[in-house]
This record gives C-alpha cells, sequence and structure tokens, in this order.
C-alpha cells in the first residue's frame, strides 16, 4: 500500500509540469544507486530495488527523463526504507527470539 | 478473468495464445521435431474435451461403475506432481486412460494392457488447477468410469 | 547415466513393476526465464517387455509430470527374470534400460 | 554446619537469581528452541521433526509417501555415489578429505574451523575438498553438489544432528550472528525465516505447508517438485531470501552459513532424513 501510495505521489511529480531534464534523471540514478550500494553493504537491499534501479537505467538510455528520474526517487525512497528496517531490526529482532 | 478487463494484458495475451492453440496454430512456433511415437494416439491427446477424447480413443459411451476406482489426494500438494493411481474389479481389462479436463488437453495418460496385466497402474501427473480427475477402464469393449475431485492451489513459500 | 530405473518385485505369481524415467517432460505451456515458450518435450511411449513380449504399454501426454514414475503390476515372471523398457519422445530420442525381477 | 549450609542456599539462590531473567548461550536457547515446538506440535514424534511438512500434515503425508515409494532423487543419489567413487585426476577421491571416509558424518555439520574462525558446510567442505586435490569448485545450489550431499545425507540417515560450538568466541559470535539472522526481519515484505517457520509453522502460506525450523536442514539437499529438481541448503536459503523479496546473498555468504549453523545446532538430536523430497 505504502508503495502505491509512493508510486502515485512520484507520478504526479512526473507529470509535465515537473518534467526533469537529463542531468536531474542522472543525478537521482546516482543518488539511488549510491544508496542501494550502502542496503548491499548493509545486507539489507530488497529486490523491488534493484528492478526500480534497472528500470530507471533503462528510461536513461532510451532518453526519458522523466521516467527515469521517477524510477531513481522510488530505489532512493525503497533503499532508504531497506536500511531503515535494518537499523530498526538491530534491537527489534530480539523480541522474536523463542524463550 | 475477464477478457473485457484492459487491465488484464496477461490475461488477454494468455488468452490469446490459448485461442493459437486451439486453432492448431501453436504447432508453427515449435522448431521442426521428428514424427510422433508409433502407436501414439496424436489426435486424442490433442483433443479438448472429454467427448472428444472418447472419439479420437475408443470411439464409444463412457458408463460411470463402482467397479473401477481412482486414488487421489484431496488437495494436490503441488499441481506439478500429483499421484493418481486407478484399479479396477472387471476381468479382461485392455486400457485405462486417465482424463485431466481442467488441463488444455484432457487426456493426460493411456495405458495398454497385455494379457499379464493386473487391472492397475499408477503414476504422477500434472494439474493446472482445481479439476475432476477421470479414470476410463475398457473392459470387453465397453468403457467404465470413475471420477476424483483434486483441489489444486499454487506452490510458493513452503517445504 | 541411465534413464530408467526399474523396481520390480516378484510374490507368487505377481510381479509389481516401478519405474522412473528421467525426462524434463516440457509441457510446451511454460516460459523460460526470457519469456520465451519452452517447446513441447515429452516422452510419447514407454514399452514393457518380458521374454520378448509386451506386457505394459504406456501412452503419455504432456501432462504427465516431470521425471515421469509409474507402477503397474503382471503374471508370469519370476524372480531373476529380466524386464525391459523402452521409451521414445517426441522429439524422436529414445532410451532403454532394464532390471532383474527380485 | 549450619553457616555453610545457609551460605550454600544463598549462594543458590544468587545464581538463580542471576539466571533467572533470561537465561542464554547457546544451551538455552537450544533448550527453549526445542520445547517451543515440542510443544506446538505434541502429537508429532521428535525423529520425524526432519520431514518438515509431512510431519505436521497427515493429508500431505500421504502424497509423500505415495511419492517415496520411488523419490524423485533416485538419479541425483546415483550420480552422486559414481562421483563418489571417481577418483579425482590426482587419483584421491572425496572420501580421503573427510572423517570416516565421508560416510555417515553429515550430521556433524556445518562445523567451525579454528584455522580461519569461520564456519564450514558441508558443501563448503565438499569444495574445498575439490580445490585441495586441484578441482574446480562445483556451483552450489544444484547439480553435481546436490548429488553429492544427497549421497553423503544418505550414508548418515537416522543419525542425530550433533553440532558442537567448542569454547571459542569466534565460534560462539558466529553463532549469535546466525541467531540474529534468523530473527530479523529482512525483505520489503519484512519476513524473518522465523516469521514463517517458527510463528507460521505448520500453517499454510498460498497452498504450501510451512515447515517447521526445528529439523528443517535434516532433509538437505532436497527435490522440490516447485522447482523439478534438486536443491542445496544454499537454494532453498536464495529462494526464502527472493520470497520475502530481499536481495539474495552470494552462496556460502558468511549469513547463510552462520544461519545454517545456529539452526542445525537448534536441531541437535533431530535424525539426517536427506535427501528429501518437498512440494
Amino acid at each position: 500500500m505504502k508503495t502505491l501510495l509512493l508510486i502515485g505521489a512520484l507520478t504526479l511529480l512526473a507529470s509535465p509540469a515537473f518534467a526533469a531534464t537529463q542531468a536531474e534523471a542522472e543525478a537521482a540514478v546516482s543518488a539511488a544507486k549510491a544508496e542501494e550500494a550502502r542496503a548491499i553493504a548493509a545486507q539489507s537491499a530488497w529486490t523491488p530495488t534493484e528492478d526500480a534501479l534497472k528500470s530507471a537505467a533503462k528510461a536513461l538510455e532510451a532518453k526519458d527523463w522523466m521516467t527515469a528520474k521517477a524510477n531513481a526517487d522510488e530505489a532512493l525512497a525503497l533503499a532508504r526504507r531497506s536500511i531503515e528496517q535494518s537499523v530498526e531490526q538491530k534491537s527489534l529482532w530480539r523480541d522474536a527470539v523463542i524463550r | 478473468m475477464s477478457l473485457e478487463n484492459p487491465a488484464s494484458k496477461e490475461a488477454t495475451r494468455r488468452t490469446a495464445l490459448r485461442l493459437l492453440a486451439a486453432l492448431g496454430l501453436y504447432g508453427i512456433a515449435m522448431p521442426a521435431r521428428a514424427a510422433d511415437a508409433p502407436g501414439w494416439p496424436d489426435k486424442a491427446f490433442k483433443a479438448k474435451s472429454q467427448d472428444d477424447v472418447l472419439a479420437a480413443l475408443y470411439g464409444g459411451k463412457l458408463e460411470m461403475s463402482d467397479k473401477v476406482s481412482i486414488e487421489t489426494p484431496e488437495i494436490a500438494e503441488n499441481g506439478a506432481v500429483v499421484p493418481v493411481s486407478v484399479s479396477s474389479k472387471l476381468t479382461g481389462v485392455t486400457s485405462i486412460s486417465i482424463l485431466v479436463p481442467e488441463n488444455p488437453f484432457a487426456l493426460a495418460a493411456s495405458y495398454k494392457l497385455s494379457d499379464a496385466s493386473l487391472p492397475m497402474v499408477a503414476c504422477r501427473l500434472k494439474m493446472a488447477k482445481t479439476t475432476k480427475v477421470i479414470a476410463i477402464v475398457e473392459a470387453g469393449g465397453k468403457l467404465y468410469g470413475a471420477s476424483s475431485d483434486v483441489k489444486v492451489t499454487l506452490g510458493g513459500c513452503g517445504g | 547415466m541411465p534413464t530408467i530405473r526399474m523396481k520390480a518385485i516378484s510374490s507368487g505369481d505377481t510381479t509389481e513393476v516401478q519405474a522412473l524415467v528421467q525426462h524434463p517432460m516440457d509441457s510446451g505451456f511454460v516460459k523460460d526465464a526470457s519469456g520465451a515458450l519452452i517447446p513441447a518435450h515429452h516422452i510419447e511411449t514407454v514399452i514393457f517387455e518380458h521374454n520378448g513380449k509386451t506386457v505394459f504399454t504406456a501412452l503419455w501426454g504432456p501432462a504427465v509430470s516431470k521425471d515421469p514414475y509409474l507402477k503397474f503390476s503382471f503374471k508370469g515372471a519370476a524372480k531373476g527374470d529380466t524386464l525391459s523398457a523402452t521409451w521414445i519422445d517426441n522429439m524422436g530420442k529414445s532410451d532403454t534400460g532394464t532390471g532383474k525381477i527380485a | 554446619m549450619m553457616i555453610r549450609r545457609l551460605l550454600t542456599a544463598a549462594f543458590a539462590v544468587a545464581c538463580l537469581a542471576a539466571a533467572a531473567p533470561e537465561p542464554s548461550g547457546p544451551k538455552a536457547d537450544q533448550a527453549a528452541f526445542q520445547a517451543y515446538f515440542f510443544d506446538k506440535f505434541p502429537d508429532v514424534k521428535h525423529e520425524d521433526f526432519g520431514n518438515g511438512p509431512y510431519a505436521v500434515n497427515a493429508k500431505m503425508r500421504k502424497q509423500w509417501q505415495e511419492i517415496m515409494e520411488f523419490p524423485p532423487y533416485d538419479f541425483a543419489l546415483d550420480e552422486g555415489k559414481t562421483a563418489w567413487e571417481t577418483p579425482f585426476a590426482n587419483g584421491h577421491h572425496y572420501a580421503d578429505c573427510f572423517d570416516n571416509g565421508g560416510i555417515g558424518i553429515r550430521q556433524t555439520y556445518p562445523r567451525f574451523d579454528a584455522k580461519t574462525g569461520q564456519i564450514v558446510t558441508l558443501d563448503g567442505a565438499i569444495n574445498a575438498c575439490r580445490v585441495q586435490n586441484g578441482e574446480k569448485p562445483l556451483a552450489y545450489q544444484t547439480g553435481m553438489m546436490a548429488s553429492i550431499t544427497a549421497f553423503m545425507a544418505e550414508s548418515s540417515r537416522g543419525k542425530p544432528f550433533a553440532i558442537e560450538i567448542p569454547n571459542d568466541p569466534r565460534a560462539l559470535a558466529a553463532y549469535e550472528k546466525g541467531k540474529e539472522f534468523f530473527y530479523s526481519r529482512k525483505g520489503q515484505l519484512g519476513f524473518a525465516c522465523a516469521s514463517c517457520h517458527v510463528t507460521g509453522a505448520g500453517q499454510r502460506l498460498r497452498g504450501d505447508i510451512l515447515a517447521p525450523a526445528l529439523g528443517i536442514l535434516a532433509a538437505m539437499p532436497i527435490y522440490r517438485s516447485d522447482w523439478g529438481s534438486m536443491g542445496t541448503t544454499d537454494r532453498r536459503f536464495i529462494s526464502c531470501s527472493s520470497q520475502t523479496r530481499a536481495l539474495p546473498y552470494p552462496a556460502q555468504d558468511e549469513s547463510y552459513r552462520d544461519v545454517e549453523y545456529f539452526l542445525a545446532y537448534m536441531s541437535n538430536g533431530i535424525p539426517i532424513t536427506g535427501p528429501g523430497t518437498r512440494p
């Protein structure tokens, strides 16, 4: 559900009024890639992040800056959330242990 | 799954495939291959419905009988591997066929028995979805049947 | 590696045969990782022979499970006899295997 | 005398007080873990936990028994046996790398290796053996690796898991890391191993019965109908990761080895049933 809302929000952002430039798209993709690299290093990466990054890379190739930026922003948000999850779990996992 | 649902491209595509298959055009996508094995009833195995299988394989009428028993699981643990066994109290059984009507092709397997055979067979079949399974036993030129229901659910995070 | 494994056990006059054949039994309805349909590739017939006589014949379509299994029984064989099985698939491939009745 | 007894009692009370809030350490973990499953499935015989979903669901058990009349892993077993008996190019065999010639030892893996300070799985030891003998390592998830581990597991059937955690801080650290991994929620779906195989054990998820974590490794490697082929512990871990939408780690990643160590230790006493078949 969260993802749906997020996609909705991103779609709004991606409307022509907010059309992205090549520079913006490339910056968004590299920011997302950097965040995902951190998630992978923390062993907490998610597959949907990878999918969004792949879509972003494809859109960049097709010079569809708007889609590239939207996908990259989604990937960034997912990567951030996945890192947050691993940080939360650093203490939360103990609650699940069978005692 | 309805044809009218525009969101379901996948469904439409699958329906199109099925239509192609139904029209017999499906074969053109296949690489050239050797002729069917001798004695393999091509027509019966390509039939979509129980009636068409009966017509192609036997040409006779099926009568349900308590002298035929079919055993299948109530819920298949995986539709890819469903154990099915058929046996009969009839004498002079010459063949046993197993139909899965909900599959793209209704006939799954057909067994030719010899004079030395006992009237029983067990095998493992694929089932695309929840379905009836029908056993047809041919004895003395007549066809006797029995059926059983199998619930098929999707596989996933298990084991 | 042989593609056919057989267990044939006799008790009295009856021999119960179980066979497992290694074969993909591709139905022709499944797609590979790239989304292309994997062509149908399945065994069509398996013939079991004892003393040169056919005792059982299986005719299979694509709905028979991968690495097919079959069980049947017949009369007239003795312990130590040889049973042979030959399969032919829709691509013209075939193999024969034998087993001793125990 | 009186004073002495009082002191002893006081000491005992002190010990209890110290331990009472949370008994910890692998031994206590194991006792609690096993008690949880024995309690959750009171009708399942302890030695049956290695049969996964079939131990806890009667209807599935019947289908399984039919399939076990001629199990689909038989071809893999044959292949594994042949490979086991075939010498490497240098004339040595797999048997030369293992205790007792590799027969009946599956239940002692994974092990802690004091030299490297790392956990060594059976699969890892097989590849180490190959490399040591000038052979290329095998791919971990399926194929020959599954066939050889199937052969080794079969020779160990009925032998209870006997995993040791030696008195070495690095071994304990690996155990603790494995434990943390097992209970940590991961992936976009936020599932931990424990979500499915502790809390959800015995329940249906999309048509499958979830196997209890206790004894879950005893059946490895497995032929899954869903895969239509054999798979090793790595293959199962990797598919579990993907199913929760977590990016899987490479086969034999330290995290996977540690969680295997933890899980196998939790299952001490449960007999090996592998190779197994699963839906």
